[in-house]
């Protein structure tokens, strides 16, 4: 099956910046990602568990962006812009993708 | 004094306070108790809606007091200057940077809805009827300690706030508070006849969905507080506790300006007392990245939060009887 | 038709319609507020397992009506029927595609069970008494619609719809049916003692559970509408408003072909008259993915949903009761 | 044993058996109605919510019961026995694997509370009155049965059990044992003041919720089934069966011994007849991976489970009031 | 530690399309996958999210599969045929697996 | 956008495990992790689904873990450690982060 190089970002970040960073995204003309719900976390800030939170402070969702390799860098300059600040982890994997004229 | 003793006794034995204690207790041993995230949410959405109604329709009942519109700047009034208050008490009782002192201030001049809660019952048991619309003000108290935090990090940090336009309407629009201010309306324009249609459902078993939901409050705030021992010093956790206690001395001398009945100034002297740990907290980790969560979380729901319950609102219910009262 | 202004004014502020349009409004105004999926879900199941029991308890109570095998049979032809109506009004009225009229036709040849639940409510507070059966026949409505606009499709359409066997199985075993129908079953064979054993549970705080339901219902088809404003052409939007009615008409003349009693009559009104918004969503996904689902989900939950809620059946009640009652 | 029979028709057309086997009628017909998990553990915190505390208060009315120590060392013996018995019958009538019968003996040494909780409303609706503090036998009748477990495969098996320190204190400390024991301690002291407060939210409605969460453990075990049907042989049926009701025998004999009232006699009974579904299968999962869950999750959930609840109790009440009522 | 070479493909599909897919999964021969939830995301087709729905029409799921390199075809081939007149994405990623004898 | 090469490891294990892999993992010295829910899956030992469960016996969770290359043998040698007698998957892709520094 033919497939086409492509990138995969996943970004961290805290539930409260997601529509910030998604705002972001569809202003660097990323418009297609899928946002995947974060159970329980680690790292330099400590742990958390999603368990009983009533709140949207302490929460996180991984927010993944397939692009076309071009693509990667406007989208890794809008991504950081908004996680700058924040804590969060942002990390990017080659990939192939079917139907690349969706990307 | 006597009945303090005895209403402060009786407080801490009620189911409510002592479920919050099987919570902690719970959290501290390490045990995998836990209420599922949505089913937490909906326990809140449930205070939320039926504290909001039963305030409309006691408004309707009563009727607009005079001093509706007057509690409801004086708690905007307050939400705003507490904030400097905690500030400089901060500064002076502990070594928080900045930041950190003044994100912690936010959440004191805003307010906890289940410490609000619990005080009503509590009121309630005492028979009194508190100012239905203490709900409403409830709800302007939650915002504009928020604006005062970052206006205190733009005055004395070098950092400044990240003050987007986007903030200031997610705060103001955010889901408790429209959801509280909604009901109330609600409750407001549908009357005894609302009422009756839904008092089923938010009146007989509150009680009951009260005690599940300071279940799971006790292990969030315990699991918090194993957590974040590691932070908490003497001067933090004074402050913890000195701060309510002054708060509460604000409301007291508000809710008497204002000619509240006892109930309304043992509301509103809880109000000022208690610290917000849901709508401060994401406001902060939105505009103050820098500010460490687990302080101001663990004073708030940790410290201050237990203090109110436990101890605060029975002292706060005697002062209010005593001055207020007859 | 003085009664039906009072009734329909009374309708708006009942706290079931204020709630909904909260959510409506909480969601023009980009407020955070949201019900987590999995409480969204259980009140929904909740909302079925009470008045499914109900159906079967009165069922129980009143013996088998000889017009309810007729009751289902009508239903069923209903919705078969209604979908073609909607077809060559949408065509008529509107420049949508085959594909996209033929999945809008669908969801009105189907049935939105709250609608019915409301409808219930206001003829319970109108004094009628209909018929428990009419549970039975929503159940039987909600799926015959679906084979009938992918028969459209075949018929009228280049495309073919993806008949695969799976679906017609799951779409009569879906979720919802299954436990309506379950319940139904239960009330009937238990009749009053159950009834007494749950009736705590499933009677009085059904309708404060449905508020919190429609503050739901509001906050999506508020989200949608916001997001599908551009799909919303002056004909769909007449459409919208004009296929209740006409639906309402048929379920009118059914109902009274039937014999039933005028709360009988305000059912299948209502029944005829709404539009689905879960199962028929669904089977149009699978079936016809190329159908477009924001002016489905629009026109059924955006535009249909409150016009019944709010206008719709105040008038089918006053149609009802000038023709069929007394 | 007219009073049985009837007793036992009575159970089975009990709302409580009917939501239970829809569940499983659902599931077999392959169904997509599921409760979301969320609601699902909702249900059952409220389960273990309400009965702990009725338990609690219900010691707190009655005063302790010089028994209840006895009960309790009685209750953890049983725990660590039972399995013992349940291995010899299953090396005897099957051809587990050594680790596979130690597993499933560890499930039908300890307990579920649900069908604890339907034993309870078979009593109470039969005018038993079963002595409140049952609540905290069913408690301590959890765990034993899993050292008991593990204790035999290192005795008989060639693998060891992975018995790390953290493993008794995680079995201990699990949340339905901590909310369980809590919610009766809680009872017990704020008795008959407490109950008042929270009784139309755990008493009213408990019947209800009660349903739902059988249809849910209907949808579950019914699923179970339908995947697990390879590894049903006749002789692991027949040990499903036969274990409850040698259990239940011993329950008798206990509770004699200890000079129960019959309705506490039926709860020992029953206690000693059910299995676990949800603590040991976790416990196992971490300690004896190589255990085939199927095997003992069908056994318990789909066999043992509903041979209780539709026979077993009805068998068990009859027993009881033969042998140790009046 | 001795790992083997092998692909991980990602599927983002409807929820009302996952049992189909599995189906498909299994007729291929593929036995081995995870479901993720999805929160929420953006495409061709608009954004959506799962807050506050009640039925399944709207949601979707993400599809791992991790099998070996030979079987990345014939996995493409069936997930292609479900997908084919459905939203969502597949992709491919090389990664590296332990205890192969799993795959 | 300057990035730094790194390595995912992601591990699918039951849900009772999860506290004892992510204090090995703590052990080892990765403190740096995501645990992703998982709704559904199939293996070896069969299917399995989320929905309806009560106890914590059935599920499992995915456990994500971004580390610089060279901590990636000592990651898998603990996660094998807790893995090695139960059901689930470890897998390892290559990848590059932002912010290095925090890995
Ligand atoms: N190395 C890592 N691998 C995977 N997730 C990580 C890593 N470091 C941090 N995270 C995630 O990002 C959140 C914030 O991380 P930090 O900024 O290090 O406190 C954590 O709670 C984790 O969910
Ligand atoms: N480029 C992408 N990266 C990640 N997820 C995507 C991408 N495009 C689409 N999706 C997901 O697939 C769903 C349907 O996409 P589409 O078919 O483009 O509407 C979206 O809602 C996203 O969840
Ligand atoms: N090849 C695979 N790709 C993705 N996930 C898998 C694979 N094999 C197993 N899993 C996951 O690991 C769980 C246990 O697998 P197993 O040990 O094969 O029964 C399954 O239920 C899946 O969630
Ligand atoms: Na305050
Ligand atoms: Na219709
Ligand atoms: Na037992």
């Amino acid at each position: 099956m033919q497939t086409h190089k492509a990138k995969r970002v996943d970004i961290i970040i805290e539930a409260v910046m997601e529509k910030r960073l998604t705002n972001a995204l569809h202003k660097a003309e990323v418009t297609g990602y899928t946002v995947l719900p974060v159970l329980a976390g680690s790292g330099r800030s400590g742990q958390w568990t999603r368990e009983g939170e009533i709140g949207r402070a302490g929460g996180m969702v991984n927010v993944s962006c397939i692009v076309r390799p071009e693509r990667v860098d406007p989208l890794l300059d809008a991504a950081f812009a908004v996680v700058e600040r924040h804590i969060g982890v942002v990390s990017v994997v080659d990939c192939e993708v079917l139907r690349a004229e969706r990307f | 004094m006597d009945g303090t003793l005895a209403i402060a006794a009786n407080n801490l034995t009620s189911p409510i306070i002592l479920f919050f204690i099987l919570g902690v207790a719970a959290a501290f041993a390490r045990s995998d108790l836990s209420i599922p995230e949505a089913i937490a949410k909906g326990l809140s959405i449930y205070l939320l809606f039926a504290i909001g109604f039963k305030g409309g329709v006691s408004v309707a009942d009563h009727g607009i007091d005079t001093t509706l519109v007057l509690s409801l700047l004086a708690g905007m009034v307050l939400s705003f200057l507490l904030p400097v208050l905690a500030f400089a008490l901060l500064r002076g009782m502990t070594r928080l940077s900045t930041i950190d002192a003044a994100a912690v201030a936010g959440h004191y001049g805003s307010i906890s809805i289940v410490t609000f809660v619990a005080a009503t019952s509590v009121a309630t048991s005492a028979g009194l009827n508190p100012e239905g619309y203490m709900v409403a003000v409830a709800a302007v108290m939650e915002a504009p300690a928020i604006l005062s935090a970052l206006w205190i990090v733009a005055r004395f940090g070098k950092q400044s706030a990240d003050m987007e336009e986007g903030l200031i309407r997610e705060i103001l629009l955010n889901g408790s508070i429209v959801l509280l201010v909604g009901a109330f309306v609600i409750g407001w324009i549908t009357g005894d006849e609302g009422m009756q249609m839904i008092a089923p459902f938010i009146q007989a078993p509150f009680q009951g969905v009260l005690c599940l939901f300071l279940l799971d409050m006790g292990l969030i705030a315990g699991r918090g507080l194993r957590e974040a021992r590691s932070v908490l010093t003497p001067g933090l956790f004074a402050f913890g506790v000195i701060m309510p206690v002054l708060g509460a001395g604000f409301g007291l001398g508000t809710g008497m300006l204002l000619g509240l009945s006892p109930g309304g100034v043992l509301l509103f002297m809880t109000l000022a007392a208690s610290a917000s740990y849901i709508a401060v907290p994401a406001a902060m980790r939105v505009a103050l990245p820098e500010a460490n969560p687990s302080i101001y979380l663990t004073l708030s729901l940790g410290i201050t939060f237990p203090f109110n319950l436990t101890l605060g609102i029975p002292i706060y219910l005697a002062v209010a009887n005593a001055l207020a009262g007859g």
